[in-house]
C-alpha cells in the first residue's frame, strides 16, 4: 500500500488537523466528537445544514463547509458512517432556531445513524429535517431492498439547499427544494482500477489489466458488472444512457452536467470526457447549462469517474449561481 | 445456570478479544460485498466498550448491557454500529436491574436483541444480513430449551443453527445492507455481519461452558 | 494502461474541446495551433501574460485562463514543449498593445521553443520579455548544466503576474515581480507510482511496492534518489528540509505554502500533508499566512506530491489576494 | 559523389520511416532518463514532413531542407524540435539553391547543421546529448575525406564513429537537457537523442550507398 501516511489509525484526524490549519477563516474543526463547523456560525436565523458520511470521499463533506453551503460535516472513520454522536453535536452547533436539516446519503448505516441522531435531536428541542439522496441508477430500486445510494447529486444538492438556506428560506422550503433536486438528478459511476482502504492494506478488489468496473459506488465496492476496458466514447456512453433513461431526461431539457473524478483520476481526462458527455447530449437535445468537472465525491485514490445529471428549472440555477465560499467550491465572493 | 454480571463481563471481554483477533477477517469478507470496514468497526467500538468495563464492574447486568449499546452506538458507525448498538441496548432493558440470570431470561434478552436489531434495519430473514445468522440460533435455542435439554446443550445446539445460518447466507442474493448494491453478485460470499453475530454467541457458549 | 481516453493520439485535443466546452465564458480554444485564449481578450491596455509546456499537467497552464491569470496557454503535446508557432499564435492573440510576457518553465525545450517564438513575435513588432521558473530544489544548480526545473513556483508566479498585470503594471513592473516570485520560491517533490504516458503505454519507471522516488519532476523521470517507503511525516521532512534550507527561509518569514499533489493523490491525503509541513515550519518559527492545497500541477496519474514555499511580504500577499476567475483558481468574484 | 535533391528527398522519406519504426525504441530509451516521448515527438514531426515532401519536390536543396527544419520546428515541440530543426535550416542555408550536391558542400552542410544544434542547445561534447554521436561522426568523415578516401568508405568510417559516441554516451553524466535532472542517475544509460542522430546518419549512408 502506497500512501501519504503515518499510520490508518490517524489518517482522518490528522487530514482533519490539516484543513483546520489550511481553512480557519472558513472551518473550525472539533474532536471526539469530531466535527466540522462553519467558522461564523451558527449563523442566526438561517436554517442550519449539516452532512456527513464516511472520510475518504474528500472533498466531500469537509470541503464543502462555509457561506452558501453546509454550515457543518460530520467525517466517520474511513468509508464508515459517522455516529449519532457526532451529527447530535453538529446540529447543536449550528442550530441558529430555524430548524436543522440532515443531509444524509442513502446507505444503510448513514441513515440509521443519522435517524438515531434526529431522535436525539428532537428529545433536545431542536427541529430536525432530512432528506436522504439515492441517484444512483447503477442499482435497482424496490421497496423491498435497501434501495440506491446516494453518489453526485448529494454535492449538488449541498450547494443548491445551501444557497437556499443562506436567502432565508425555513425548514419546510429548504427540505421541499432539496427533494427536488435529489427527484431531478441521477448518477452512474465507473471505476478503472479498485481503491486501497488504509486499514485493509490492500485494493478492495481484484481487476485485470484490461477489464473495468461499471455501476460502482464510492466505497470500494465491485460495481454490477466487470466488462472490457473500453474508450472513453463508449464508457461515456454507458454511464451517460441509463441516466438519461432513467429520470427520464428529454430533447428540451437543460441540465447542470457533473463529470467527477474518482479520486486517481486526472483532470485531464474528465475533461476528455466532459466533451464525450456534452457531444452525447447535444445529440439527444439535451442542453448543458451548468457543469461541474472535477474530482468532489471520491473513493480515495479509485481511478475511474462518475456522471451526474441534475434537470434544471429556474430555481435551481439561480440557487446554483449564488455565491458559495468553501474550501472546494467558491465563486461569487 | 446462574448467569452473573460477572459472566456478563467476560463474555464481552472474550468478544472484544475475538473481534480483535478476527478483525482482517471480518474485514477481507467484507472486501468481497462490502466496504472492507466490518472487523475494523468492531475493533473500533469493542476496544473502546473494554474501556468502559471498569466503570460498570459492580453494576446490574442491565447497566453493563446498556453501557456496551451506547459505546458502540457512538464508537462504531456503519450499519453495525446501530444494529449491535441496539441490540446490546434492548437486551440490557430486557435484564433490567438484574445481577443474575436464568436461561428464561437470557432467552428473553436474546430476542429483546433480534428484535431492536430487526426494528432499527427494517429487515426479516433471508436478506443476507447478520440476522440470517442470529434468527435460526435463537429459535433452534428456544426449541431445544423447550424440549427439556440440559441448557448448555440448548446452547450447542443453538450455536450450531447459528453457523448453519451464517453459512446459509453465502447462495443468498442480499436486498439489504451495502451488500444489496451489488445485485446477482452478491451470491456467493458471506456475509460478514452474520459471521460477527456467529462469532459473538460463540464466545457466549465459551463462557457458559466455564460456568457450568 | 488504464486510462479514459479514445486514443493516445487524441488526449490533448478532445481535452482541450472538452475545456472549450465547459468554460464557454472563461476561454476560447483554436486549434492548429492549439491555444487556449482568454475569453474576453485581448484586453486593451492590459499586460498580456503567456504561459505553455507539455500537456498532462492540468489544471496548468490552460485551466489558469481567465480575469486577473493568463490570458493565453500553450498546450503541447504529452509531455512535449509546445512549439513556436503556439507561442507566437498566444502572443498575437493577447497583445493588447502593452507588450507580452512569456511563463516559461525551465527545461531546454520550453527554453528554445519560447525563444524562438519571442524573436518570430519580436519580428512582428511585438514587445515580448520571459521569466523563465527554475524553483525545484532537488536539481543541482549550476551555470554548465540545464539548471533547475520549474515547479510549482509557476502556479504562484502565474497568479501573482497575472494580478500585477490585470492591475494595470507596464510590461517591464510586470517582469520585475515575476522575477520576485521565483526569486522567493522554493519546490521539491516526490512520487509513491510512477505515471503512465498515454503513448507509451507502461509506467515511465518500476517502482517496487517498497520504495519511492524523492526529487521527481512532473515528466515523470526518475528522480533524484529511491528510497524505501517512508510515513507522511518523513517525506514532509525530506521535502521541506531542503526548500527551506535553499533559500533560506528563516525565523520569522511568512510564507505561502503550496502542498500539491501530482495527479493521482487524493484530496485526504494533501490535506494531511499541509499538516506536517505546517507542523515543520512552525517549529522553525517560519508563518504560513497563505496556502493552496489541491493537485494544480500535476504529473498525469502519479501518486505523490509536492510542496512549495514562497516568502511572501506586502506586494505579493496583496496580488495572491486579488480577484482571480479561471476554470481552476477562482476567487473574488 | 553526385547528390541531387531527389537523393535528398530519397533521405528524408527514409529518416521518417526509421523514426516511426524504432519510434517506440527511441521513447523507450527517453523513460530511462526523460520523459518517454522522443520517439513520438520525431514521428509526428517527419510524418507531417513527410505531407509536405510534394510541395518541394521540384525545389533546390536548400528549399527542401528548410522546408523540414520548420516542418520540425512547429511539429515536434520538446527538446529535439528546435535542435533537429535548427539543424535542418542551417543545413538549408549552407547549400542555398544548388540542386547538386558533392562531398564538401555536404560535409559543409553538416558541419552547419551541426553548428545549429550547439547554438540553439547551449551545450558542449561530453554532457551526454546528440552533439555526442554526431560531433564525432562529423569528425571522423571530414578527417577521413580529406586522407582521400574513397568518400563512401569516409561516410562509413563517420558513421562508425557517430555510433561509438552513441554508444560512448552510456557512461556520461548528464549535464544538458532532461536527463541532467537525473545527476548521477544519468549514468548507465544510452541517450535517445544521440540515438536518433545516428539512426538519421544511418539513413544517410543507406541512400549513398544507392547512389554510387
Ligand atoms: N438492514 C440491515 N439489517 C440487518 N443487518 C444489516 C442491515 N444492513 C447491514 N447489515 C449488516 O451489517 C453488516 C455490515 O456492517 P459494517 O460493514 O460494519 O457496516 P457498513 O455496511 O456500513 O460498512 C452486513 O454484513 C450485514 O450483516
Ligand atoms: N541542450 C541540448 N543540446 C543538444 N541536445 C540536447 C540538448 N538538450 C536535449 N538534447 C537532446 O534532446 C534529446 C531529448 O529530446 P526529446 O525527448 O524529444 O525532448 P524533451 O527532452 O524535451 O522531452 C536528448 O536525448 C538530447 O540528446
Ligand atoms: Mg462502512
Ligand atoms: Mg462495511
Ligand atoms: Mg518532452
Ligand atoms: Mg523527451
Amino acid at each position: 500500500m502506497k500512501k501519504l501516511i503515518n499510520s490508518p489509525d490517524n489518517v482522518v484526524k490528522e487530514a482533519l488537523a490539516g484543513m483546520a490549519a489550511a481553512h480557519p477563516d472558513l472551518l473550525t474543526v472539533s474532536y471526539d466528537p469530531d466535527i466540522i463547523v462553519r467558522a461564523d456560525g451558527p449563523v442566526k436565523g438561517k436554517v442550519g445544514i449539516i452532512s456527513g458520511g464516511g472520510s475518504g470521499h474528500e472533498p466531500m463533506h469537509g470541503g464543502f463547509v462555509g457561506m452558501g453551503m453546509l454550515d457543518a460535516a460530520c467525517p466517520g472513520a474511513m468509508f464508515t458512517s459517522p455516529v449519532p454522536d457526532q451529527m447530535l453535536a453538529a446540529t447543536k452547533a449550528v442550530d441558529g432556531g430555524k430548524g436543522v436539516l440532515h443531509i444524509v446519503k442513502n446507505y444503510t448505516g448513514d441513515v440509521m445513524n443519522f435517524e438515531m441522531a434526529a431522535e436525539m435531536a428532537a428529545a433536545e428541542g431542536i427541529e430536525v429535517a432530512a432528506v436522504v439522496t439515492n441517484d444512483d441508477v447503477a442499482v435497482k430500486d424496490s421497496l423491498y431492498t435497501a434501495g440506491r445510494r446516494g453518489v453526485g447529486v448529494t454535492v449538488l444538492l449541498e450547494k443548491i439547499v445551501g444557497a437556499a438556506a443562506q436567502s432565508g428560506a425555513d425548514l419546510a422550503e429548504v427540505k421541499r427544494i432539496a427533494e427536488k433536486v435529489n427527484a431531478q438528478g441521477r448518477s452512474m459511476g465507473m471505476a478503472l482500477t479498485s481503491c486501497t482502504v488504509p486499514h485493509a492494506g490492500k485494493p478492495s478488489f481484484e481487476l485485470p489489466d484490461d477489464e473495468m468496473e461499471i455501476g460502482v459506488g464510492i466505497h470500494g465496492e465491485p460495481g454490477r458488472r466487470r466488462v472490457k476496458l473500453a474508450s472513453a466514447a463508449e464508457i461515456a456512453e454507458m454511464l451517460a444512457t441509463p441516466i438519461v433513461e432513467d429520470l427520464p431526461f428529454a430533447s428540451g431539457d437543460h441540465v447542470l452536467a457533473f463529470v467527477n473524478g474518482m479520486g486517481g483520476t486526472p483532470l485531464i481526462e474528465l475533461y476528455l470526457m466532459y466533451n464525450e458527455l456534452n457531444t452525447i447530449l447535444k445529440a439527444k437535445g439535451i442542453t448543458i447549462s451548468r457543469n461541474l468537472v472535477g474530482s468532489y465525491i471520491t473513493s480515495l485514490d479509485m481511478a475511474g469517474c462518475s456522471f451526474t445529471l441534475l434537470k434544471l428549472d429556474d430555481e435551481l440555477t439561480k440557487l446554483w449561481d449564488a455565491p458559495v465560499h468553501t474550501p472546494a467550491l467558491r465563486w461569487g465572493v | 445456570m446462574h448467569i452473573t454480571a460477572a459472566h456478563v463481563i467476560t463474555f464481552i471481554e472474550r468478544v472484544a478479544a475475538t473481534v480483535k483477533e478476527q478483525r482482517d477477517y471480518l474485514t477481507q469478507l467484507d472486501s468481497a460485498i462490502g466496504d472492507s470496514d466490518h472487523g475494523v468497526n468492531l475493533d473500533r467500538g469493542f476496544s473502546t466498550v473494554i474501556t468502559k468495563l471498569p466503570g460498570v464492574a459492580d453494576k446490574d447486568i442491565g447497566a453493563i448491557l446498556k453501557t456496551v449499546g451506547t459505546t458502540l452506538v457512538s464508537t462504531v458507525g456503519g450499519a453495525s454500529g446501530p444494529l449491535y448498538g441496539t441490540a446490546f441496548l434492548r437486551a440490557g432493558m430486557a435484564t433490567g436491574d438484574r445481577f443474575e440470570l436464568g436461561p428464561a431470561d437470557l432467552i428473553a434478552a436474546l430476542e429483546a436483541a433480534l428484535e431492536g436489531i430487526q426494528s432499527r434495519g427494517k429487515s426479516t430473514r433471508g436478506e443476507k444480513t447478520m440476522i440470517d445468522s442470529i434468527g435460526p440460533g435463537i429459535d433452534a435455542l428456544k426449541q431445544a430449551n423447550a424440549a427439556d435439554e440440559d441448557f448448555l446443550s440448548a446452547m450447542r445446539i443453538g450455536l450450531a443453527a447459528c453457523e448453519a445460518g451464517m453459512q446459509a447466507t453465502i447462495p443468498m442474493l442480499a436486498t439489504k445492507g451495502r451488500a444489496s448494491y451489488l445485485g446477482e453478485r452478491s451470491i456467493g460470499h458471506q456475509d460478514p455481519g452474520a459471521t460477527s453475530a456467529f462469532l459473538m454467541a460463540k464466545a457466549m457458549l465459551e463462557v457458559a461452558e466455564g460456568i457450568s
